[in-house]
């Protein structure tokens, strides 16, 4: 019988496989070890795996994610949690100078596997300092990779994958999504004896013929649900498509369910001014031009810094009737 | 905590200070008002919190209600506040109101930041009250620019700036404290030393001089001092000596004041009696619940009698209840105002705010 | 006779102008004062207004930007030099929250008007920690206004403009134009006695009928240089579109001009992924897709951090062959 | 510069210093070519920046010799090097070669970067030197990183991270003190004070303890020690005291080391002569050059005569110009290496570098 965990089991699985799997790994963070997670992504894992291999770090951002990449340089692989990835924009510079950068300057002579995790939502009701989704922006920097899962089965592959990189990998997960299921297998029900999803790989989670749904993490859900409510209520079939990592990319598959379909829309949860969606849009309509039926539109949160108000956030961030309404205006 | 014993027996001699000699009884009582009011205001939030009346999260300041109103009731026209997300106390102080606050932390239309900022960013500027501020530390820099802008202004007043002991450890901070001292910024930098950055104790977060947390202000040559959170009027003769220095001297000072939280870290925090003992949180509920030890000085000094007490207590409730009544029949922001208060000139409807296109989604 | 004064002059004659007008404008930054500015923008500020105007500050640019933004709360004016604009990375928190959501946190209870200045360019051989050009990262967040004058008489006027707005305006200047010269009227030849460019108005820097090429900052003199032997050896037309401010966006112009020359090519000295030319091409696309002969395409940096060796960032960065080429490709 | 006079004062003890009295005539001499080296690279370099050969900055170490040859001069297989931009004389002292430092400023493929970094970002992690790095104090938090890692590797091993004294005041630096002292890191941080950040007096940027800028280690509770750069015996000896208790205690030290820049702060500096008057550099290079007061004792000690002095001069002189030599002869890089070196997994081929688009330029 399959089994279903949570997003949360997931990941720590793939933590706790990789602490296992090399003795390099550590996992540092706020509240990590002794606390369990602050979302209790690391349950478990400070009891098991001791001070050494699992470590609280004062409110330091900038201070012990570079710490992570200096170490990193020597070998270390750095598991470093960002309790939202809100507080990355204190370790700014860290994040886009030392660990993007270097390998670069120094004409290859080092490298910096670390990996840089946490929840990059809005859609929790904390208010806009709490509720950055910067992928777009940490994509737009050369050296790094940025990868956003939207299922347990993703998260718990992902994770172990971005930790044996051996580039920075910033991984940004949803609290959101922390506690939804999906179904992941058994190691031992595995060939290889272990769960791997690799990175550059788009996953298509619905297949369908008349419109591209092209999306990444909680965004995916919401097309996943527009998709179905397209189908039964409009007859319309939607391919929907999950990028799972956003740098590298892969194109291929996005351009090929395009070419099927000849409309596409991205849906995203960021803001919109140069999203992930714009890069998306332009891609398509630059590489398929001729394939397309109808501009290449995009969803996004609504325009403003993230808002508080619960009943109101839910229609700052969108939603299937948004994508559904996208959908029907070039369907 | 040790050093909160230590200052603590200090205790008695503050009462006879000059600035609290110069204390009404109505200024007394007016304290003690305010902090039943947080308390009261606080304990019928978290009901509606854990009643799903609220999303987010929501900081308790129950415990150390004694370091917002003893420090704030010093200040005069020109003298500021700001602080962290923790900022229920503070805004109540200042003389917000609790309708207001309550509808805020409801999400509703009628909240002091139109249901925009939440439990952790209230915002009073015609209290200079500027905030309630979520990023730990991100507030320490803004603290030394409202005190430049009132320097620069000319005017004899300072800003009294808030954070946490966690919030010692960001380097925000300590670019502040350089510039503060540099150039002679009238900003008071305030720890709430409630022991725990989350489930953090001070010793596993800060490597700090052996006097304590405060104690960093050495490093640029700052004035500093430590206060027993629980004695307002230690808190008030200790601060107003800093705030004489601002305003006199134009120099900030950094002061440590130990208090303690008796909740959570928020009320999610599910581990509040794993980092630290139930035995710990209930010696400070019972012998160092600044409201009570302030009760028992007013009632001592025969400035109240436990009848006033009882009435102000009933008073206090009562208001925060009805609070919660009109944040319940509060309209909902409307979808539409979602796009407002992004930029001054677009809510202004000015030729710059009208001038291209400031919004990107359909 | 016309006058024709560096870029540099211009801004300096633009903030000395300021300095004269609000008495609550106050320039701040790291050697902008006793020494001159590193760059000379500047020059001659400190001597003429003195130390409560102009003041250097310390290595601790979180801390005098956020100091700035406190400020600007209580009516004070800061214009903040950044050296270099990628020393933005280490104030970056207070740049994008503090600056950028307060307003909107408290309900639009209060706002802040500050300029964060500098040079945001690579092409100087500075390496790769010194040539961020973070335009569309700030462009991103709402709440935030993005400058990218061209020429001295954009960089006189814009910066006029960013002081005197109510908002955050983080203004891009680049090193290697603060020596070129273009005209820039006397004051008093002009008729309001002052020279104001407004925010959110595009120039059409050269009028062409068969493609447009749109950019911002110094890429606009880079697509001017295509446009002429565009123009002198292959008959082709181009029409060269100056943003000037990135955010706010003049999109009516770029779309009367697409729908004209039905071709377009976005030209930036950025780094492609989510670029500003990604959400322009975007743009074009969704709005004026019919009106399109060939996909919206884009010049870019290449997607490696900046380099040093001089003669390679040379070929990096977009030059005037790269746009000719890109241009015959759909003309 | 005050307490710079107040240690010289010291001298004379640490020659007989036991690190110092370790010391055969050989290391001796060649701490002495080390200085000569950096030296005569510098000049050379500057020659052909000035010609028009390089881009960018050119940050010159000249008169700062001997803080990292006295310090470098301790290290074992263990010990780690990083620094700022300002990092020609870091580079050589731990064994990079004139040829590979030279071409890296001439932009060149053989440059150690293969022209990618240039002159503020060397890297030899071969040599344990692992930058180089542009950002102000950006290399603080690597520099603890890489203690971390020698910590958790269990080697008996050290981080010296250099920076400036206007470095100091970045959030960064700060972060990382606390992490170390709190942590237990074998870094020192070691502060190259050359009394300005560009055109800004210590006394215009830093707010500090009377005692100086190394002082601010009190905030954590710190070990601190402050030397007189024109003294290689002294520095050494200070050096070492940190070093043994990184190796022995795995404790970190914040060392201050007081010495100056005769050049501008980059080449580009017009105002090199203008916020410190041409008395003041004067009397540096007259009465302070670390390398002629080292050359002096080596005389004076009969390690060295003034000819073999005059020789390893020429040899260190023909050393660089022979690398000026060499870069202006090598290639530069083809263009298509601007895009190696970007990942790791792309360089090498594997699956993870062939799957996705990792680039998105055409
Ligand atoms: C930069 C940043 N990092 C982490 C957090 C998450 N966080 C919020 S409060 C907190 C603990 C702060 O503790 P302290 O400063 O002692 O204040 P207290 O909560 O005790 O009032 C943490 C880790 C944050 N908001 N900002
Ligand atoms: C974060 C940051 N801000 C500003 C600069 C520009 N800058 C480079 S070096 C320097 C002065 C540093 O002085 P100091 O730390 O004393 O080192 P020194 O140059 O004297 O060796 C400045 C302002 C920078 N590189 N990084
Ligand atoms: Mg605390
Ligand atoms: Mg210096």
């Amino acid at each position: 019988m399959p089994r279903e965990i949570t997003y949360r089991q997931a990941l720590n699985e793939g933590l706790d496989e990789e602490l296992a799997h090399d003795d390099n790994v550590v996992i540092i963070g706020e509240e990590v070890a002794e606390y369990n997670g602050a979302y209790k992504v690391t349950e478990g894992l400070w009891d098991k795996w001791g001070d050494k291999r699992v470590v609280d770090a004062p409110i330091s951002e900038a201070g012990f994610i570079g710490m992570g990449i200096g170490a990193s340089m020597l070998g270390i692989r750095p598991v470093m949690e960002l309790m939202f990835y809100s507080f990355a924009y204190v370790a700014f510079d860290q994040m886009m100078n030392n660990a993007a950068t270097c390998r670069y300057m120094s004409g290859g002579l080092l490298n910096c596997p670390i990996v840089v995790r946490g929840p990059a939502n809005g859609g929790t009701n904390v208010g806009a300092t709490h509720s950055h989704t910067p992928e777009n922006i940490f994509a737009n920097m050369p050296g790094l990779k940025v990868v956003s899962p939207a299922t347990a089965y993703d998260a718990k592959g992902l994770i172990k994958t971005a930790i044996r990189d051996n580039d920075p990998v910033y991984f940004m997960e949803s609290t959101i999504l922390y506690g939804e299921t999906s179904e992941v297998p058994e190691n031992d029900e595995l060939e290889s004896g272990e769960l791997i999803v690799p990175m550059g790989v788009a996953d298509v989670k619905r297949e369908g013929t008349d419109i591209s749904l092209i999306a990444h993490g909680g965004a995916v859900i919401t097309c996943l649900k527009a998709a179905e409510q397209l189908a039964a209520e409009h007859g319309i079939e939607a391919e929907v498509i999950d990028l799972r990592s956003i740098r590298p990319l892969d194109e291929a598959t996005i351009l090929e369910s395009v070419v099927k379909t000849n409309r596409a829309i991205y849906v995203e949860e960021n803001k919109p001014f140069c999203g992930v969606g714009a890069q998306i849009a332009s891609m398509i309509q630059e590489k398929v031009f001729d394939s397309l039926d109808a501009p290449v539109l995009r969803v996004t949160s609504q325009d403003s810094p993230a808002l508080y108000s619960p009943p109101l956030e839910k229609l700052q961030i969108p939603y299937p009737e948004v994508v559904i309404n996208k959908a029907l205006s070039i369907c | 905590m040790a050093q909160k014993k230590k200052t603590a027996a200090k205790k008695t001699s503050f009462a006879t200070d000059p600035i609290n000699k110069k204390l009404t009884k109505a200024d007394k009582v007016e304290m003690l008002r305010k902090m039943l009011r947080i308390r009261r205001f606080e304990q019928e939030s978290l009901r509606h919190y854990v009643g799903g009346k609220m999303g987010g999260f929501l900081h308790l300041y129950i415990g150390q209600e004694s370091v917002c109103v003893g420090t704030i009731s010093l200040l005069g026209d020109d003298d500021h506040v700001i602080t962290a997300y923790r900022d229920h106390g503070h805004a109540l102080t200042v003389g917000m109101n609790m309708n207001e606050c309550m509808a805020e932390l409801f999400g509703k239309q009628t909240g002091c930041s139109k249901g925009k900022g939440g439990s952790m960013h209230y915002f009073a500027p015609d209290k200079n009250y500027w905030g309630g501020h979520g990023i730990v530390a991100g507030q320490t820099p803004l603290g030394a620019g409202i005190a430049y802008a009132l320097k620069y202004q000319g005017k004899k007043g300072c800003c009294l700036c808030y954070m946490g002991d966690g919030a010692i450890n960001q380097g925000a901070f300590h670019e502040s404290l350089n510039l503060a001292e540099l150039w002679d910024l009238p900003v008071i930098y305030i720890i709430e030393n409630n022991g725990y950055s989350m489930g953090t104790s001070q010793a596993r977060s800060s490597a700090h001089p052996p006097e304590g947390l405060a104690a960093r202000a050495k490093g640029y040559d700052m004035a500093w001092d430590q206060v027993n959170g629980e004695d307002i009027y230690e808190i008030r003769a200790k601060t107003q000596k800093a705030i004489d220095r601002a305003h006199n001297e134009s120099k900030p000072t950094l002061l440590e004041i130990a208090t303690y939280r008796w909740e959570g870290h928020s009320v999610a925090d599910a581990n509040k009696e794993k980092y630290r003992t139930k035995a710990e949180i209930e010696k400070y509920k019972n012998e160092h619940d600044p409201l009570r030890l302030w009760t028992q000085t007013l009632i001592k000094e025969k400035v109240i009698t436990q009848a006033d007490f009882d009435k102000m207590n009933k008073e206090a409730a009562a208001e925060a209840k009805a609070s919660a009544e009109f944040a319940e029949k509060s309209p909902f922001p409307d979808e539409s105002e979602i796009m407002d208060d992004v930029y001054w000139e677009v809510d202004n409807n000015t030729e710059s705010g009208r001038t291209g296109r400031h919004f990107f989604h359909d």
